[in-house]
């Protein structure tokens, strides 16, 4: 198979590094071979990882220096414990004192690592710091997601606090997993097994149509590639920065969201009411075709 | 504790707080100081609507105080049982209602607004991550329950035995609920007993500038990796400090 | 989780000096960093394991595994959450093939 | 006693008494065929009998759900030591009639998802089993010595005079309401709607006595649907060394797959792998199988030229509709599936059968058997068993044959190829190999007179694992045969209690092959290799017409 169709969804953390990257230019920091493990799974009779399932470290992409983080969605599903959450912390914010132009997130995570859930949850917060400290100094941060374990928990929040944030219809950008949901709620409230409805709920194209993502690609490595690099000229184009108006308008889009959709019970609904014409054929279409069917209709991102 | 019990506590010179479907906002006075304070009561899940009145409230006082001095502090008061699990909240992106929360707190910060929290009662995941967490200092009351998940859904999940984790809890504070594991591990800046008043004003003179959480976790000895591994990226390095 | 060690004495093909990891931690798979290491010519191979018990099918495995490649001086690290010996050997071999080139 | 005064119409006269019972409580609710649907505890508590047989239609995928849940809700004090005949228990109401005491006794062939229950039922003394069959001879009973007296069965519909519309479902219902209705016993069939004319007669209306529209379509499992994501790439190396090694070396144009992931990286591989080896138009031609979603690509490439099939599978109605040339379609679009049928073909015109197991012990025996499950067999065995009435020659079953008898002394025949493909070790390290099968265990728990076999390794020719292929119809002696199944078993306690130097030996003569033996390339072995790498590759490759079911998307 040639490269250009390879899977971002079926790559490893690695291997979307690898491949996403100018060939060659990526340099990890702390790599497998400094064993910076967890120190608490071993406590729990858990396997660790050598990386604690994140890659961090620079790379070139189009020629630009940006630094880059990688979750494994295979190792406990992505999720932040200790040292998974200092890492991209510490990336973050050297990041910002260097004035990196950009940093990528490549992120598939189930959100907090319960085997270290409090160093998990302080992690998460710590990220989403800075991130935003990041983005004040002049750092414009992308995330990708199009992993098979998708975004979702404190992760999903983070994501959502970067400057950009790129999927494939097969990711996922959430909360609260399905699973979670229907546990807690009830299999009639969230039907976890009904995959289809799980991805109109949270899967890249409905985060499109509502604004909750910036662009949406087909399942390859190279075409995250092309959108990491047009996201991250655009976000550049203006300020990384939080500011009042782009919160307001925010604001503005997140009430609109709640008054058109809110007593709305699924995204089918919402598809329609947002001039789809025939939003039961959405599912099926291919992401050119979908940008093309969708891209009028969208709710404005930010 | 309940809401009012608390603003009487926390503001004996007067506060104008008010409470609609758990959503607490209002001006309150700490010693001279006039303060905002926002926040969430009656073990809130943190659904779309309530994630977006607290942003109303913060970019609203950001909005007020523009160009003006000084800025009032914000307070945030948390009591939480969590992010709302429903379809619904999902199917409406609840993690964007919830970092904008995050972002309008950021922008406060950013605005020369000081902003603490005071988790008094319950503060559980995903909804402690966006109010408390992003505050400069957050703080908490002794009986407050902050946590991810209890030990026995963590047993389950994890299948470790119950037994064991309440075992390893006493010496690792990494996974176990309770505000002292968070404030050893730096995630909660101190616990506020007695005269909650004073410890207000005090807290506003002391707001910590920067995230120091992972040094604070490292200094009490509750988090000792975090900063390590921060401090060995920020140096580039390949091995941390020991 | 158990631990296993093992070590192969006199080999004869040395690494490059760039360690390499390959696979993932997840379950039924495994994370092989190998690296350069000087230690008399010996290639050593330190395996946590969360399938506990199977010491003799391991050693089965290492053994095959130093029959084909001959390895000096090399530090062969495995994280382990069950994975098949079939798993086990096609993951040793892509990390050495990535170091080494297909063997001859 | 004279022969004049013996009574030869007792099953008539009985079957008159039934339906009258069944009228006269009836009274105006019943209208011509049609019982509505609140009535059916009336209805089958005046058709049966205590001790009657019955065969509930649960089938491999279509289950008579809504009869099977009134089955289970009849009083017992009323109906009881009921004799149930039944191919599949896959739903928990199928055991609720032992647990209730309305049922005693239960001939079947599978209980899959059951079994567990099964098994825990027979120690309480609940639930005795005449016997576990596979489906072939289970129908045969039916029409021998275990005939129905009342049959529940499923149907998509009914027309007023109780003509039945079965479907691309059709599955057992045509031999259990043949059997039924031609020895005086009662059909009564779940209809998902009655309609006025139906698309084609599947069942003629003669012989069925009652029809109830069920307030829900009857329960579907889509049970072939395999999601290519879930395939290894330890699956696609075995999968290359099966087309190689076997389905070319052997010329196999008609044949069988099993239902798991193995087979189905084998089907994914034939438009990529089997093409660039030119074996298009050369095997994999003519099939016994139910519409695997999985084949969809080899279909669309070309690969395969015709498919009869057990039952349908949910979702692939439009796309079979689409190719009629490929699958057997009725005048009407929709396809016609008959198990028995499928099941004698797969026995009689197969030249192949290939499939997984979960253990096989030294002499090739293999078993799916799980102390503390009653798990049954299903169609395996018949597929996987060489026919012994088979007369006709092809080149595959000619060379089988030919490899199994040189050098002796025998009159030509041909032999059917059985091929299990197994990985050494299971999820979890399970060993695929071992010295004594589980079976022995659970027969000997659950009293069975004789182990509970799948595949018999008299009748198994290949084991094919990611260590290679051992060719049991090369091996002239039991102990070659041992260490070719130990020569292919990995690292297993089995394998590595192998005579090295005979399984060397075994190599050089080609009764044991490694991947590098027949010039397959390891490193080729990846998830690009496949045809389809997830199941809306599937939905592409069919052009739009395969419609998987909502727990099989993430789109």
């Amino acid at each position: 198979m040639n490269n250009d169709m390879r899977s971002y969804l079926e790559s490893t953390a690695r291997e979307r590094v690898e491949r996403l990257f100018d060939a060659g230019s990526f340099v990890e920091f702390l790599p497998p071979s400094s064993r910076v493990i967890s120190p608490h799974l071993g406590q729990l009779d858990a396997p660790v990882a050598f990386d604690d399932g994140v890659v961090v470290g620079r790379a070139t992409l189009g020629g630009q220096n940006v630094f880059a983080a990688a979750q494994e969605g295979g190792f406990m599903g992505g999720a932040v414990g200790e040292v998974h959450g200092a890492k991209l912390v510490g990336l973050l914010r050297r990041a910002a004192a260097e004035k990196i132009p950009a940093v990528v997130l490549l992120l598939e995570t189930g959100g907090v690592r319960l085997h270290e859930a409090n160093a998990g949850l302080i992690a998460v917060s710590e990220v989403m710091r800075a991130v935003l400290d990041a983005r004040a100094a002049g750092v414009a941060v992308v995330t990708l997601a199009g992993g098979s374990n998708g975004v979702f928990g404190g992760m999903g929040i983070v994501a959502r606090c970067t400057n950009a944030i790129v999927m494939s219809e097969e990711g996922r950008l959430a909360m609260s997993g399905p699973e979670v949901i229907e546990t807690a709620s009830g299999v009639e409230e969230f039907d976890s097994r009904d995959r289809a409805l799980v991805w109109r709920t949270t899967g890249g194209k409905h985060r499109y149509l509502l604004g909750d993502c910036q662009a949406i690609v087909a399942d390859s490595v190279v075409q995250f590639r092309a959108a990491a690099i047009e996201a991250i000229a655009a976000c550049r184009s203006r300020s990384t920065a939080l500011g009042l108006a782009e919160l307001e308008q925010e604001h503005a889009m997140l009430g609109e969201r709640i008054v058109r959709f809110g007593a709305m019970s699924d995204p089918l609904e919402i598809w329609a009411a947002l001039g789809i014409e025939e939003p039961a054929t959405i599912p099926m279409l291919d992401a050119a075709q979908f940008v093309a069917a969708a891209s009028a209709h969208r709710m404005g991102g930010c | 504790m309940d809401w009012q019990t608390l603003a009487d506590a926390l503001f004996p010179r007067g506060h104008s707080l008010s409470e609609i479907d758990h959503f607490l906002s209002g001006i309150a006075q700490s010693g001279e100081q006039t303060i905002a304070v926002v926040g969430t009561t009656g073990h809130a899940p943190i659904g779309v609507e309530i994630a977006l009145a607290q942003a109303r409230f913060v970019l609203q006082t950001v909005r007020e105080h523009a160009g003006k001095h000084p800025r009032p502090p914000i307070l945030m008061l948390v009591d939480t049982a969590g992010q709302r699990l429903r379809h619904r909240d999902e199917m409406l992106g609840i993690n964007s209602y919830m970092a904008h929360l995050g972002k309008c707190v950021e922008l406060a910060r950013r605005e020369g607004h000081k902003v603490i929290a005071l988790v008094y009662d319950q503060a559980l995941s995903g909804g402690f991550i966006t109010s408390g967490l992003m505050a400069d200092a957050c703080y908490a009351l002794p009986d407050a329950t902050i946590r991810v998940m209890g030990l026995p859904a963590m047993a389950r999940i994890t299948k470790v035995p119950e037994q064991r984790l309440v075992e390893l809890a006493t010496s690792n504070p990494v996974f176990a609920p309770g505000p002292e594991n968070y404030l050893r591990m730096g995630g909660v800046q101190d616990i506020w007993r007695g005269d909650l008043a004073a410890q207000l004003e005090q807290a506003l003179a002391t707001t910590p500038a920067g995230d120091v959480r992972s040094r604070l976790g490292q200094e009490r000895g509750g988090r000792n990796f975090t900063q390590r591994v921060i401090e060995a990226i920020m140096a580039g390095s390949d091995v941390l400090a020991p | 989780m158990e631990t296993l060690t093992y070590r192969f004495d006199n080999g004869t093909r040395a690494l490059p000096p760039q360690p390499r990891v390959i696979g993932v931690v997840g379950s039924g798979n495994l994370e092989v960093l190998i690296e350069s290491a000087p230690q008399d010519g010996a290639c050593t191979i330190d395996i946590k394991t969360a399938a506990v018990g199977f010491g003799a099918t391991w050693q089965a495995v290492m053994q095959d595994f130093h029959e084909r490649w001959q390895l000096m001086d090399a530090s062969i690290a495995i994280n382990d959450m069950g994975a098949t010996p079939a798993v086990v050997s096609l993951r040793l071999d892509q990390a050495v093939e990535t170091m080494l080139g297909a063997p001859t | 006693m004279s022969a004049g005064s013996k009574v030869w119409n007792t099953l008539q006269s009985n079957r008159d008494s039934r339906l009258a019972r069944a009228r006269s409580v009836l009274g105006a609710a019943l209208d011509g065929k049609a019982v509505p649907s609140a009535r059916i505890g009336d209805l089958l508590h005046n058709v049966l009998e205590c001790g009657d047989r019955v065969c509930l239609e649960g089938n491999n995928q279509k289950q008579a759900d809504f009869l099977g849940k009134a089955l289970a809700g009849l009083d017992p004090a009323r109906i009881n030591e009921l004799h149930m005949l039944q191919s599949v228990l896959a739903l928990p109401e199928h055991l609720d009639v032992f647990e209730r005491g309305i049922a005693s006794k239960l001939d079947f062939s599978f209980s899959g998802p059951q079994a567990g229950r099964v098994a825990k039922l027979v120690a309480s003394g609940q639930l005795h089993i005449g016997a576990i069959h596979t489906y072939l001879e289970l129908f045969s009973r039916y029409f021998i010595d275990l005939p129905p007296r009342v049959c529940l069965v499923a149907a998509e519909a009914a027309d007023r005079h109780g003509n039945l519309y079965t479907g691309p479902n059709t599955e057992d219902t045509p031999p259990i309401v043949e059997a039924t209705a031609f020895k005086n016993g009662i059909v009564i069939v779940q209809v998902n709607r009655i309609m006025d004319v139906l698309p084609r007669v599947d069942i003629p209306g003669d012989w069925v006595d009652f029809v109830v529209c069920s307030p829900e379509p009857y329960y579907i499992e889509p049970l072939f649907t395999r999601d290519p994501a879930l395939i290894s790439e330890i699956q696609v190396l075995m999968a290359m060394m099966a087309i190689k090694g076997i389905y070319a070396e052997y010329g196999v144009q008609r044949l069988n797959h099993g239902i798991g992931f193995d087979t189905a990286a084998i089907e994914l591989l034939l438009p990529t792998y089997a093409e660039s080896l030119g074996l298009r138009g050369k095997i994999a031609r003519h099939w016994a199988l139910n519409p695997h979603p999985a084949l969809i690509p080899a279909i669309e490439a070309g690969f395969v030229e015709s498919i009869h099939s057990f039952g349908s599978e949910l979702g692939m109605e439009e796309y079979i509709r689409a190719r009629p040339d490929v699958f057997a379609v009725g005048p009407d679009g929709s396809m016609r599936s008959n198990r028995a049928l499928c099941q004698a073909a797969g026995h009689y015109a197969c030249d192949m059968f290939i499939g997984s197991t979960l253990q096989i012990d030294l002499q090739g025996n293999s078993s799916t058997a799980t102390v503390g499950r009653i798990a049954g067999f299903g169609g395996a065995p018949n597929m996987g068993a060489d026919a012994r009435g088979r007369r006709h020659a092809s080149p595959a079953w000619l060379k089988a044959g030919r490899q199994a008898r040189e050098g002796r002394n025998t009159i030509p025949r041909g032999q059917k190829l059985v091929v299990q493909i197994v990985e050494t070790f299971r999820e979890h390290m399970q060993p695929a190999f071992v010295d004594r099968l589980d079976a022995w265990e659970l027969g000997e728990q659950a009293g069975f007179e004789i182990p509970p076999v799948m595949i018999y390794g008299d009748d198994v020719t290949h084991i094919l694992t990611e260590e290679g292929i051992a060719n049991l119809l090369l091996c002239r002696s039991d102990e070659e045969r041992e260490q070719a199944i130990r020569g292919v078993a990995g690292y297993t306690p089995v394998g590595m209690a192998r005579d090295k130097r005979m399984v060397e030996n075994l190599r050089d003569r080609g009764i044991i092959q490694r991947a590098e033996d027949i010039g397959v390339d390891k490193r080729l072995a990846t998830r690009d290799l496949l045809a389809a790498r997830n199941m809306k590759d599937l939905v592409r490759a069919s052009g739009g017409l395969y419609a998987p079911p909502r727990r099989f998307r993430n789109w």
